[in-house]
């Protein structure tokens, strides 16, 4: 195909946005709409995502140096040195036996707290709380703490490790699959809306073909219309999530703060904007160029 | 140029349009296709286009043989052949200018050639003040005309027309005819598929007659009809 | 019947395609409207349909003044009249049977009535065997016949063709011409618009003749051309 | 309309989804596929809706006595009495001394427990568990709580009863939003796919009318079909959800148990069935009358 007729035919696709408006502008609106339901669900799934990844960070790891260990015991150093050296160690803060006695007095026992009235800190072992990297081979970095010497004991409830980790699988495998069959429906949706605006016009691609045009010439305009539909139509489905969401973000966070719920927050639109936007823009225009391609075939054949 | 060997077309649904059809038209050669409404003109016209394929039988174009013909070679095939089109087929979203070029577009002519030659081939047809008008703001004649600018504007070796002036009136239709009959001279096979009786006894060239999808007559300097059945 | 009042009729792209045209055709009339593809022939069956207004003048069929129907009116004006288009406008997913039948249908016909009677109207313009066929599956000429039977179907008091003879051959045309004279002979008003010369100067009816939208002939008993300009 | 006439029309109706196989097969998808999308989250959000409703049946307050009361004292049973006639009371658990020492030695200091050996339980109060009806009134019912006589203290982290509450409120509105959100997106997306089909047969209405057919007998047709198409199309997403649901609620409510997860359960479908056909295949029929009228509408001025 000659330069000049390329330019004329993907010319032609863009004038026939223009021209079959009603359909130009359902087409770009199924986009948009079913890109939008998409786009919502991105959104919310990403933050879900990050939040649960922000709650695995908080978790911690405690572990317990025998209770005749005082604070600046050369022992309890060696201690702090072979857990910072574990790779899986994201952080590593020392905790004194007064600072554990308050602990127990005011965040464990509360109003029972009488009981220890009159005791000494002193049967309260130096203790660690450790924020591990990956939770995943936690139980496994657990036990590497347990064989340090002079560690009396390392607290990692197994099962709530377990659960968090389930949890997040399970949100990460939902939000593969929820995304996944959105994304399958918005490409139905476009794909079929497309196949109709070209069923529309089945007689008009006949007609190309009965006077001697070539397949490529009849379908390229429809490949570009499809296309440029597909790309405009995701463009705004973006713009107005983008929109709305820089608009929600604010009151949303201040929400969860005064809820008292400060691990969790939402990304910044900055964050997922390139992420979404290539997502978007790229099932918009895929489906639009092989839907388009696909729904001419079926009447290229006269 | 086209020969037609033991053609005959059975539609999917039973019908019967030609049967045994064979005949042959020389290169140069101007000939009428005449029959009764139903007889199976133009299902001729599509089994020359490859629009159809025929049930049995073989048809040449140029020496090529059809049922060889593959897929990618049917574009080709109809470019070299020009058709009017017996419904028209006009685009109804592009202007007329816009409907003859396209026959030019599809052979990658260059713009300066399609500026240049459609609006001489609507000028031809009588529609040179009409270049901008949508086909549905044109009337029956205007549009068959149009047809007809679209398949003489790349010169094609073979014309084809189906009942070219069944909607024009009588000075319209002569006009056209002596168009057909310029083009014939200049070395183009021109076939006319036509009802018109006048027009068939004016020009004294070759008639075919189909009836009931058979060759029943084939006359160099035929007439529309023998005189005693002449209405 | 029809009462044509300087009408004037310009298309929203400018093209004047009537201009302060006037006449009357009167109840029981024959009457042919002929003139140059383009004259304005289709445009005035058009206004006569109401699928457009006119930009002057005033239309009056059967005393109903057009400008002041209301558009809950047009569906019985439109079925009060039996119109064969020239682009047929047949429904395309539907047989031949049930195109017919569809005139009926509007009415609220009986289903005993539609039976009895779409099979004698096939029959009349020499379709009867083609009642279970598709548009898409007939002829041209076929086409245009099965559009004549719809406009007959309901024994319309007033009856419009144009072009009813456009795709069909000179016997097929002359049957037609008789039967549509047979209807008249009925009672019914007949406007038939046409460029068959053989045909008008056969029937020896009422020749209105349109040029670029003008009236420039209206005779009783005329002729397609003065004799002169025949060709 | 006589009778004929309307079987007739309504009939062609019928008759238009088999002759226009194309369109009918897609506008019966698009109809499935936006209402899937749309009761896949109607069952979503009905879930996670009825789980926060469960977790806030499970929170408790603890209403803790006198410790000079032992378990059997009559105005320990004066207590349970007047905590059991509160109206908002949904069931109330009497603790003794000695489990309120196991859940202290056990559950609250654990390895730390050993400075409880040789220590008796005497000094632990009586107290009673108390799950209530609505926790939305939750801090005015802690405070009658209070003022009984003989009753120490009452146990309500006011915080976490509000936290709660706000996200159930949240989860609330944004099933609404979300709810409300994919309805329109599926309403928009059924009219416009039947705009597209009743567009590919404009010329037909334009025949019919040029003929002489009134608008009624033009337009019901569409309607009937634009109906069935919607009822249709509902129905085969209500049934390929509904045994994907059925089909997934063993696995996942296993999932949830092993996990430890007790206090959340996936809804019975029979639960949720009802609800959701009506709601479905009303958005269908409904769309697809009231956008075959309105596309056909447009058609019709001729
Ligand atoms: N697609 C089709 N399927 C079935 N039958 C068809 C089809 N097209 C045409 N026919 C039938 O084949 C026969 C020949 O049709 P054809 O169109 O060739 O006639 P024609 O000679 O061109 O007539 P006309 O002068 O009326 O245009 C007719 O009886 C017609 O009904
Ligand atoms: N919808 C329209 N918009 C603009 N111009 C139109 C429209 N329809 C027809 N015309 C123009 O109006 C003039 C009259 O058209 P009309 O169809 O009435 O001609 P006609 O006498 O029926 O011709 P023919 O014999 O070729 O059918 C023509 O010049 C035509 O181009
Ligand atoms: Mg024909
Ligand atoms: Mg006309």
């Amino acid at each position: 195909m000659k330069i000049r007729t390329f330019s004329y035919v993907a010319g032609q696709g863009l004038r026939n946005v223009y021209k079959n408006k009603l359909m130009s502008v359902i087409s770009m609106g199924m986009v948009a709409v079913s890109l939008m339901v998409f786009g919502i669900f991105f959104v919310i799934l990403v933050n879900i995502n990050a939040n649960v990844n922000s709650i695995k960070k908080d978790y911690q790891i405690q572990v317990y140096c025998d209770a005749s260990l005082t604070y600046n015991d050369p022992l309890i150093g060696e201690i702090e040195k072979q857990i910072k050296d574990n790779p899986n160690v994201e952080s590593c803060k020392k905790i004194s036996k007064e600072e554990a006695f308050q602990v127990l007095k005011y965040e464990m026992l509360k109003d029972d707290s009488t009981i220890l009235d009159n005791m000494s800190n002193a049967f309260l072992p130096i203790s660690f709380t450790v924020k591990l990297k990956n939770l995943s081979i936690g139980v496994q970095t657990a036990n590497e703490f347990e064989s340090i010497p002079n560690v009396k004991r390392v607290n990692y409830p197994q099962k709530v490790m377990e659960a968090i980790n389930a949890t997040a699988s399970w949100i990460y495998m939902g939000s593969l699959l929820i995304g996944g069959i959105l994304a399958l429906a918005a490409m139905f949706i476009i794909s079929n809306t497309i196949r109709l605006t070209v069923f529309a016009r089945k007689r008009d691609i006949n007609i190309m073909k009965y006077v001697g045009a070539s397949n490529a010439f009849v379908r390229l305009p429809f490949i570009i219309e499809g296309m440029v539909m597909g790309i405009l139509g995701s463009a705004i489905s973006f713009l107005v999530i983008g929109y709305s969401y820089m608009s929600i973000i604010g009151t949303i966070n201040n929400q969860l703060t005064t809820m008292g719920i400060v691990s969790l927050k939402l990304l910044d639109f900055t964050e997922i904007a390139a992420v979404m936007f290539l997502c978007m823009v790229g099932i918009g225009a895929v489906v639009g160029v092989i839907g388009s391609a696909i729904s001419v075939r079926k009447h290229l054949e006269v | 140029m086209i020969k037609i060997d033991n053609v005959t077309m059975k539609y999917p649904n039973g019908t019967v349009a030609l049967k045994d059809v064979s005949f042959q038209i020389k290169e140069g050669e101007f000939a009428f296709i005449i029959g009764h409404s139903g007889a199976g003109k133009s299902t001729l016209l599509k089994l020359m286009l490859k629009e159809e394929n025929p049930t049995e039988g073989e048809i040449f174009i140029n020496g090529k043989n059809f049922s060889k013909l593959k897929k990618r070679q049917i574009p080709q095939l109809r470019r070299s052949i020009g058709i009017v089109f017996q419904d028209f087929r006009l685009l109804p979203d592009r202007t007329v200018f816009e409907n003859v070029a396209f026959a030019m577009r599809i052979t990658e002519a260059s713009h300066k050639k399609i500026k240049k030659q459609v609006p001489l081939a609507l000028t031809l047809v009588g529609l040179g003040r009409k270049a901008k008008a949508f086909p549905t703001e044109l009337s029956g004649g205007e549009q068959q005309r149009v047809g007809l600018a679209r398949a003489l504007i790349n010169n094609p070796a073979l014309l084809i027309a189906d009942e070219p002036t069944g909607n024009l009136d009588p000075i319209n239709s002569a006009e056209i005819m002596k168009l057909l009959e310029e083009i014939n001279a200049n070395g183009t096979t021109v076939v006319v598929i036509t009802h018109e009786k006048n027009i068939v006894n004016d020009m004294k060239k070759r008639v075919i007659e189909l009836d009931a999808g058979a060759v029943i007559r084939d006359e160099e300097e035929g007439k529309y009809k023998n005189e005693d059945t002449d209405i």
